[in-house]
């Protein structure tokens, strides 16, 4: 589906947003979801990049996504401008799912990882509290607590080098929080595998349940080429990430 | 001018020469999402087995430059899954099913073979010989004439469907490998699978797949598999599935001329989901803009 | 932290391990008028032969995915023409210069051999197997263990100085073929030089090249290169120039990972005449980067 | 060396001028002589394509390019806006050379070929009369007439199609005005090969010295690759077109 380049928005260090509006409206778009782009028309790169849902409008006529640059993929959609087109097939995937009767919504995010808590508190339903874990390296790189503050979220951050908020991982106010007796009714967490890992075995180790987002390597996103696997905790077998997640409870997959 | 795309090719008859290549269509369940697959003239299953396998771990796959590794060691559902839980679900459809499959011995070959060959919905089968053997440490069955000769005669023993081997491009004369599989009895020939190739991460010093190396596919290898489509073209009478790195209605014909009765079309597929319905679509503008009214004019028919 | 790029290469010593590839960087001259060349590691002549060579008609080159195809056909101006006018204007610069050469028979390999050896100025040899092979209709030298034995062996007895041997990367077993020269007497491997290919238009139906096919270089076939440098590498223990498809300084340390002691750079010379000297320029920072002191380090350093 | 795109002008059909200014003055920049130009940073398409200077200014401060989009690389060309880098090298090769003495010369171009007319009459010196055959498919392909004009030199245009000047192909006038007696000092011709091979067998009939811009596939442009090749009439020997030509004398090369 071909979009047009909206807003292309420097958001400090790497990151950018991409504001992009679908020639026709497309279904289904959820909170960690995700798009596979294509970077460019040409053999290089060849494969499209798979990118997650950030904000989008309820009924799909506009979404954005919150990009890192790290290689030639990236790099090239940096490079867009306003009414550039560009090429989304998609949404594919798994989604963060509020379970029913949630009062308390933690998120923990790194990164571009913060992307799909924009969509998710924006469209919130019901009387959910949301608390949003930022960590960075530096406070530059925080993106988006703003925002989310605006939209009613409680937004906690954390930077390595205590630029800005707690000083460490994004992990230890996490923790902080559980030791003072405060406990959520579910985790969603995406960033940094490393830090997911950190993530869902604090939650596991409270009783929490967690959602993970993978972020596999992937060559199609709808489960065609079986690259993007993963395994079921305690079974032989793989499966494959862009279909089955990339959105898992933490106790399904190993991380 | 209405253009012919329709073919029959040992056997197995197309209605244009457009086929979905192995291990990038699935099952063919997976692309009716974004088509209705019945377009296109048919496509080639997922390597399978006799038994389920796991294949291997993650990183399967990455980015090359003008296409991709991968090294997803012929993850499969198994043959019984695939005739119970998959087949049903296509084998009503208009279009050629093919499957595609292989052993860690002759014998393991022979069975599969003989299994698939009793499987209604299954028009043809396409022999993978790039696979390792389990009994000569490293090599895989397409890299010995020998063994190619003798698992290609064990297996026509044991079918009538079309069978098609798909050669190895590892190899240093092709062609040799082409007429070794047709004095065996092979019906077809489909040439070629990946190149075998490799990627390294700098700052981990790991090779990116898990796997160390897998298969290069995609643009890049484009002008390898031509070369190699002419050169078995040359050498043997029986038709042959071109494959590697199309991915525009150019790129058909190119095959096509170089000696292809019709293409299958590969990781293109995972760029463009829709790309097997496109090009079928556009190969009649195409042939025409080319003063061609039937498609079967055009292979081989490089003019040299 | 001062990085150190030098190194003795089988008696060759490189100031740093970046060189110009064989038939990409002329006689060396030619670049001059971009930068001083003295500042890379050296670099491989275009491929000499007794006699001057006029070479194959045009089209000799053509784009790829993600490379180029070329058919140039050996043209050169034999070994007398490069000795008396092209050695003078450069052989007192501070470079390693290595004489790719070739022959039509095993006779005539060792006469450009025995010839070369006596020239002041030519440090190195790097013998070119994949050149057709006059006694053996369309196949080249570097296809058969045996032929290869043979011409390394004989040209072994007439030089002292380091013979390199660069492998076609057109064969089922690289590894094979290393092992082979490295017993043979070789000092050293060039791998890999291009891969056979072919490219047509489909307008006039005719091969693109005059000469039908042509060798695959550039990007594209990057992958399969540093595969084989691996291969080789874990085969023997001379030395290898890594060859196949390097851009970037990235791409260098990639496949000095896999096993290169050095690098050679073809295609990439015509997209970016200064490309050797950028990536000399550009290694020690890169290194740097990832907390290495000295390039040898990192020499088949993959970690499997 | 790099470049800042200036304009982007279409000129109608598939054709385009790009007028762009080096980050530094160029030297030697002379009508016939090209520069090979990088279409993308990625590697596809790898190589540069070869593009004649079309007009310039003395001081290398700026030059345009004609280009005709025919296929991947000049379709990526076609898309620079102005203030877009543009990286290209040179300028390579011969160039169009007017004879000592010559008071009158007529160019016979085809397509793109018009390009290093622009800058020959532009930058012309002494006292030559400038004649001018354009030779188009149709009127709407037939670029710079007009600017050729108001430049001074005498233009005469003839199309296949018979919408804009002769009916037929640019040779048929050029005979005419043979015939007629006109007799130039020199001929310079650059367009497609069947053309140029026309041109110089008429001026070698009528025994006038003509020059011809042969354009065969480059990779390098500078000599290196010895892909271009091409013979000297009687000659067994292949030289490169880039180094030794683009222009040659029309007796010296087959073509
Ligand atoms: C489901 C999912 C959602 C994602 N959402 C976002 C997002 O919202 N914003 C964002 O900036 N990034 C996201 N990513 C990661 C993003 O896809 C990669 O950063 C991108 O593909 C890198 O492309 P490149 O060409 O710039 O880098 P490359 O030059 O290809 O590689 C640079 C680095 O990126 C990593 N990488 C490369 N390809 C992939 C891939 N296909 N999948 C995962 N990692 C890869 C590699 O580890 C490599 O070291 C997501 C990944 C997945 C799987
Ligand atoms: C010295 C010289 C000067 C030139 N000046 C101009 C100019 O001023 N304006 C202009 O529009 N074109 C010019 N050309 C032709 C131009 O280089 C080609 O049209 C261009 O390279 C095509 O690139 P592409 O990627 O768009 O097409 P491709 O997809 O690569 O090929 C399309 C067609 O273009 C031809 N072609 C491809 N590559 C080359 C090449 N390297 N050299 C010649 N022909 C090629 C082929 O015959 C092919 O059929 C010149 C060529 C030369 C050699
Ligand atoms: C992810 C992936 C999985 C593949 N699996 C198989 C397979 O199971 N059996 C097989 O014969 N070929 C397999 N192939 C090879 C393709 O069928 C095809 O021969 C090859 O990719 C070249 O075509 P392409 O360049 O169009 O991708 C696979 C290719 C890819 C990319
Ligand atoms: C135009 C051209 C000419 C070449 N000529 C020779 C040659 O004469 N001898 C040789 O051994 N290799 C020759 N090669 C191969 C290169 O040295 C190199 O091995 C190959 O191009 C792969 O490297 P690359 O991908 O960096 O170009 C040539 C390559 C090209 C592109
Ligand atoms: S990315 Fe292809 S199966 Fe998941
Ligand atoms: S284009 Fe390379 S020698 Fe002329």
């Amino acid at each position: 589906m071909d979009c047009i380049v909206r807003v292309n928005e420097e958001l400090g260090g790497d990151f950018f947003y991409l504001g992009l509006e679908p020639l026709e409206p497309i279904a289904d778009i959820r909170p960690g979801r995700f798009f596979m782009v294509r970077c460019s028309q040409s053999a290089d790169p060849f494969l499209r990049r798979p990118m997650s849902v950030a904000d989008y409008k309820k009924d799909g006529s506009g979404f954005g996504l919150v990009v890192q640059t790290v290689g030639w993929g990236t790099s090239l959609l940096s490079t867009l401008v306003p009414w550039d087109r560009i090429d989304v097939i998609g949404p594919f995937g798994t989604n963060f799912e509020v379970p029913d009767g949630a009062r308390s919504l933690w998120a923990v995010a790194g990164g571009s990882g913060v992307a799909p808590f924009l969509g998710l508190i924006d469209h919130a339903e019901g009387d959910v509290d949301h608390t949003v874990f930022l960590g960075a390296r530096t406070s530059e790189l925080l993106i988006y607590a703003d925002r989310l503050k605006e939209r009613g979220a409680c937004v906690i951050t954390a930077t390595e080098d205590g630029s800005s908020g707690e000083h460490g991982l994004v992990t230890e106010p996490l923790v902080k929080k559980l030791d003072s007796g405060e406990k959520p009714d579910v985790i969603f967490t995406c960033g940094p595998t490393p830090m997911m890992r950190a993530v869902a075995r604090i939650a596991e180790a409270h009783g929490i349940k967690c959602s993970v987002s993978l972020e596999n390597r992937m060559a199609c996103g709808f489960g065609a080429c079986v690259g993007c696997v993963t395994k079921k905790r305690g079974e032989e077998n793989y499966i494959t990430v862009c279909s089955r997640g990339p959105v898992f409870d933490s106790f399904e997959v190993e991380i | 001018m209405p253009v012919n795309l329709a073919n029959n090719i040992a056997g197995l008859n197309l209605k244009n020469p457009i086929l979905g290549a192995s291990g990038t269509f699935g099952y063919g369940t997976l692309y009716e999402r974004f088509y209705d697959i019945s377009v296109i003239g048919g496509f080639v299953t997922k390597a399978l087995s006799l038994k389920p396998r796991a294949g291997n771990p993650a990183p399967r796959i990455c980015e090359a430059p003008g296409g991709m590794l991968n090294a997803i060691g012929l993850q499969n559902i198994g043959i019984d899954r695939f005739v119970n839980q998959k087949l049903p679900k296509i084998k009503d459809k208009d279009l050629v099913i093919i499957a595609n499959f292989f052993g860690e011995t002759v014998d393991e070959y022979v069975e599969v073979a003989s299994r698939l060959n009793e499987v209604d919905g299954v028009h043809g089968l396409e022999m993978n010989i790039s696979c390792p053997n389990r009994n000569n440490e490293g090599l895989v069955f397409g890299a010995s004439c020998q063994i190619t000769e003798d698992v290609v005669k064990a297996c026509r023993k044991v079918t009538n469907k079309p069978l098609f081997v798909k050669l190895s491009p590892n190899v240093a004369d092709i062609a040799k490998f082409a007429k070794v599989c047709e004095d065996s009895g092979a019906d077809g020939l489909s040439v070629i699978n990946t190149l075998s190739g490799m990627a390294i991460d700098i700052r981990s010093r790991k090779p990116i797949l898990a796997n160390v190396m897998g298969g290069l596919s995609g643009p890049a290898i484009k002008p390898v598999a031509v070369r190699m489509v002419w050169q078995c073209y040359r050498a043997v009478k029986i038709p042959i599935f071109g494959i590697g790195g199309i991915s525009c209605v150019e790129d058909v014909v190119e095959f096509i001329l170089a000696g292809a009765s019709a293409v299958q079309i590969g990781s293109m597929n995972f760029v463009e989901p829709e790309i097997c319905k496109t090009l079928a679509e556009e190969l009649p503008d195409l042939l025409e803009s080319l003063g061609v009214s039937d498609y079967r004019e055009l292979i081989g028919a490089l003019d040299v």
